[in-house]
C-alpha cells in the first residue's frame, strides 16, 4: 500500500469537514501521480463544492500544492509520482490582513 | 568604520548597533533607505511601528480607509478616540511619537494602475503589507508595479489564526504572479470582513514583515525569498516550504521585463494599461469590497 | 448562546467573534479572566497591546524600570518624549488608550520573595513575560510561585536575532525549572544590554505570547505546553522541539506541590523562604544587572 | 561511518567559532552516546572556554541538548545512543526581552 498523509490549510480544510491532516492508504498495484490523486480526492475526502478544489482537471487558482514541503511546480507538477510516505499539502492563499 | 550617525542616534539604536550580524553599517543602510507599506491595518501596524522605532530614513504610508470600530482588535496603533480619522494618517502620527527622526509621507488614495506606478517609483525599497479588506486586484497590481521597477516585495497575510509570509521578486525568487500566475475565482476569496482575524496573528506577521524588509535593506542573514513562512496558530504549527524559481519563461510580468534591456517609464505603463486587472480578477472595480461570500 | 458582552463590545470584537474556533463562549472567557505581565518591556509591550485590544478582563503590568532612551527601537508602546517615565504605567496608558473596556493595574515593584505571591496569588490567569534587563533570578523565582499556585505561564525571551517560545506549568507540560534543574553559571548569562536584540523579533515573540495567553484563558487549540518555539531570524529558520514532560520526582518544586494534598498559604510562603535564590543563581541581588561579561 | 549534523544557537555557536550548523562523521567501530559525543565536540569542535560547554562530565547548566527536535531527556540522556544521520543541537537559553 501507498502511505500518503494528505494536509489542508489556509482554508482548504473547510472543503474537506475542517479536518486538516488525513492519513490515506492507497492500492499500489498501479502508479499515483499528482494527477490521480486529485481525482481520488475528489471522490473520496471532499465533502462539497468540488469545483472550489479542481478546475479544468488539475488545483483550482489560488490553492499551491507541496509535496514533502516543496512546491510541486519543482517536482514535476500533475506529472509527480507519488513515493511512499509522502505529505501532500493544499494551502489555500490567504488575503487578509 | 565611517558613519553618517549622530551620537544621539547611537544611543537611541544602542541595542541594535551592538548586534555582531548588524552592527553600524547596516544602521547606515537602513537611515538611507525608504520603504512604502501599503496598507495601514492589522498588518501594517506592527510593521510600521517596528521599522520606524529601528530608524528607517523614509517611510510611506498608504491606505484610502479610515478607522472603524471593528478595526480597532487588531490594529494597535489605532485609539478607540480615533474613529473616523485616516488609518495612514494616523499611522504616521503614532510612529512620529516613537521616533521622530523617521520622515513619514501619508497617501490616502486606491491604488489602482495610474497611482500605483507613480508611488512606488518614488521609494527605492519597497515593503507591503495588504490591509484586511483587501482584495485580490490589488496584490496582482502591485506585484507587477514591483516587477516592472525590479523592487523587493515583503508580502504577510492572515486570516483567522493563520499567516502567511514572504519576498517576492526578490533575488532568484518567485514574482506573486510566478506562484498564482491565474487569479483564484473571486468567490473563494474570503477577508477579515467575512472569516475573521485574531490580532497576535497579525502581530506576529506584520513584526516578520519588519524583521525581512529590515534584512533586504541591510542585505544581511537570508530572506524568505524563494520559501514561505506557513503559520497555524491554532494547534501552533510552523512550516517553511520551498517555492519555485522566478518563472521567467512563463510569468507574464517577469518574461516582460527580461526579455528587454531596459524598460522605460512609458515601457511600463505600456505593460500595465495592456493588462485588464478588472476582467484577470472577475471583479467590478480596484476596491471592491462587495463580495460577500461563504468562506474558503 | 448566552453571554454578558455589550452591543458595542459585540461590535468592537466582531471580527475576532466570527472566527469559528473562537466565537462567544472564548470573548466571554477572555473577559472574564486575568492576565499578569511581568515586565513591560520589548516583550511586554506587545503582548499587552494584544491582549488590550483582545478584551482581556483585567491586565495587571509589572516593572519598577523607567524609560530609557536605549529602550524605544523595540519597546513599541514608549514614546520617545517619555523618558524617565514608569514602564508599567506608560504602557497602560497606551493599553487604555486602545481599549478603556479592560481594567488595568499597574504594579511599580521589584519581584522578589515577599512581592511575588501577593501579587501573582491576586491573578487567577498568569502570563509572563521578562523584561529585557532582567536575570535569571527573576525568572526562577516567577516560575516557582506560578507552580505553587498552579498558574500557567507564558514564558517568551529574545536576543539578537533568536527568540524562544513555550508555556510552562500547563498539563503536562514541564515547569522552567524541570527543564533547567541547576542555574545556569552567571557568568554565562547575557542580555540584551550587552548582547543586543533587534525590536522585530520581540514583536514577534510578544504578540505569540499573547496569542497562547489567549488559547490557555480560552481554552482553545493547542499550546506550546510541553514543547518550545525556536526562532533564528538571521537565516529565518522555526523549529519547534518536544520537551520532557512534569518533572514529578526530580523537580524540587512540582515535587513539594505534588506529594501534598492542598497547598496552604502558609506552606507556598515557607517553600518560598527556604530557598535561597540568591545563592541558587550565584548574584548579589534580586536586581543584579552589575555583571557584564562576553557574550554567551 | 556515523553521519551526524551538529548545530547550536541561542548563543551556544559563539564557542564554536560562530558556526551554527557542523556535519560530521565518526568512525563506528565502537558505540557512540551523548557522553562520548561531549567528550568528541569538546576535543574537536569546541574552539575556547571549555567550562562554558561541559561541567562536570555533562553539559553545563543552561544548554538544552535536542536529538531530531527532541529534548535529550526523554531518550535517556547521556547513555542515548547515536544513529545515523541524528541531529544533535545545543540551545543555549535565551533570557533577554
Ligand atoms: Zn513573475
Ligand atoms: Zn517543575
Amino acid at each position: 500500500m501507498l502511505h500518503l498523509t494528505i494536509e489542508f490549510s489556509g482554508g482548504a480544510e473547510l472543503l474537506f469537514g475542517n479536518v486538516k491532516k488525513h492519513q490515506v492508504e492507497l492500492n499500489n498495484d498501479t502508479k499515483w501521480t499528482i494527477r490521480e490523486l486529485l481525482v481520488w480526492i475528489k471522490d473520496n475526502l471532499l465533502k462539497h463544492k468540488p469545483e472550489m478544489f479542481l478546475q479544468d482537471e488539475t488545483i483550482r487558482p489560488g490553492i499551491l500544492i507541496l509535496v514533502n514541503d516543496s512546491d510541486w511546480d519543482l517536482l514535476g507538477n500533475l506529472s509527480y509520482e507519488l513515493n511512499d510516505n509522502d505529505n501532500v499539502t493544499f494551502i489555500s492563499t490567504l488575503h487578509g490582513g | 568604520m565611517a558613519h553618517n550617525l549622530t551620537n544621539s542616534e547611537i544611543e537611541r539604536y544602542s541595542r541594535q548597533l551592538i548586534i555582531p550580524d548588524y552592527g553600524i553599517e547596516s544602521q547606515n543602510k537602513l537611515k538611507s533607505s525608504s520603504i512604502l507599506i501599503i496598507g495601514c491595518g492589522g498588518l501594517g501596524c506592527p510593521s510600521a511601528l517596528y521599522l520606524s522605532t529601528a530608524g528607517i530614513g523614509r517611510l510611506g504610508l498608504v491606505d484610502d480607509d479610515t478607522i472603524e470600530i471593528s478595526n480597532i482588535h487588531r490594529q494597535i496603533a489605532h485609539d478607540e478616540n480615533k474613529i473616523g480619522i485616516s488609518k495612514a494618517q494616523n499611522l504616521a502620527d503614532r510612529c512620529k511619537a516613537l521616533n521622530s527622526l523617521v520622515k513619514y509621507e501619508v497617501h490616502n488614495i486606491l491604488f489602482t494602475k495610474t497611482t500605483a506606478l507613480n508611488l512606488i517609483e518614488q521609494y527605492p525599497f519597497l515593503f507591503l503589507s495588504i490591509y484586511c479588506t483587501d482584495n485580490v486586484i490589488t496584490r496582482y497590481l502591485i506585484n507587477d508595479v514591483c516587477v516592472l521597477l525590479g523592487k523587493p516585495l515583503v508580502s504577510g497575510s492572515a486570516l483567522k489564526f493563520e499567516g502567511q509570509l514572504t519576498v517576492y521578486n526578490y533575488l532568484n525568487g518567485p514574482c506573486y504572479r510566478c506562484l498564482y500566475p491565474t487569479a483564484p475565482p473571486a468567490h473563494a476569496v474570503s477577508n477579515c470582513s467575512d472569516a475573521g482575524i485574531l490580532g497576535p496573528i497579525v502581530g506576529m506577521i506584520g513584526s516578520l514583515q519588519a524583521l525581512e524588509a529590515i534584512k533586504v535593506v541591510a542585505e544581511i542573514g537570508t530572506c524568505l525569498n524563494g520559501r514561505m513562512m506557513i503559520f497555524d496558530g491554532f494547534d501552533f504549527l510552523t512550516r517553511i516550504i520551498k517555492l519555485r524559481p522566478r518563472q521567467i519563461e512563463t510569468c507574464l510580468m517577469c518574461k516582460s521585463v527580461l526579455s528587454r534591456e531596459n524598460l522605460t517609464k512609458k515601457d511600463r505603463e505600456e505593460i500595465l494599461e495592456n493588462f485588464d486587472y478588472i476582467e484577470f480578477c472577475g471583479v467590478s472595480n480596484y476596491n471592491d469590497k462587495s463580495i460577500n461570500i461563504s468562506i474558503l
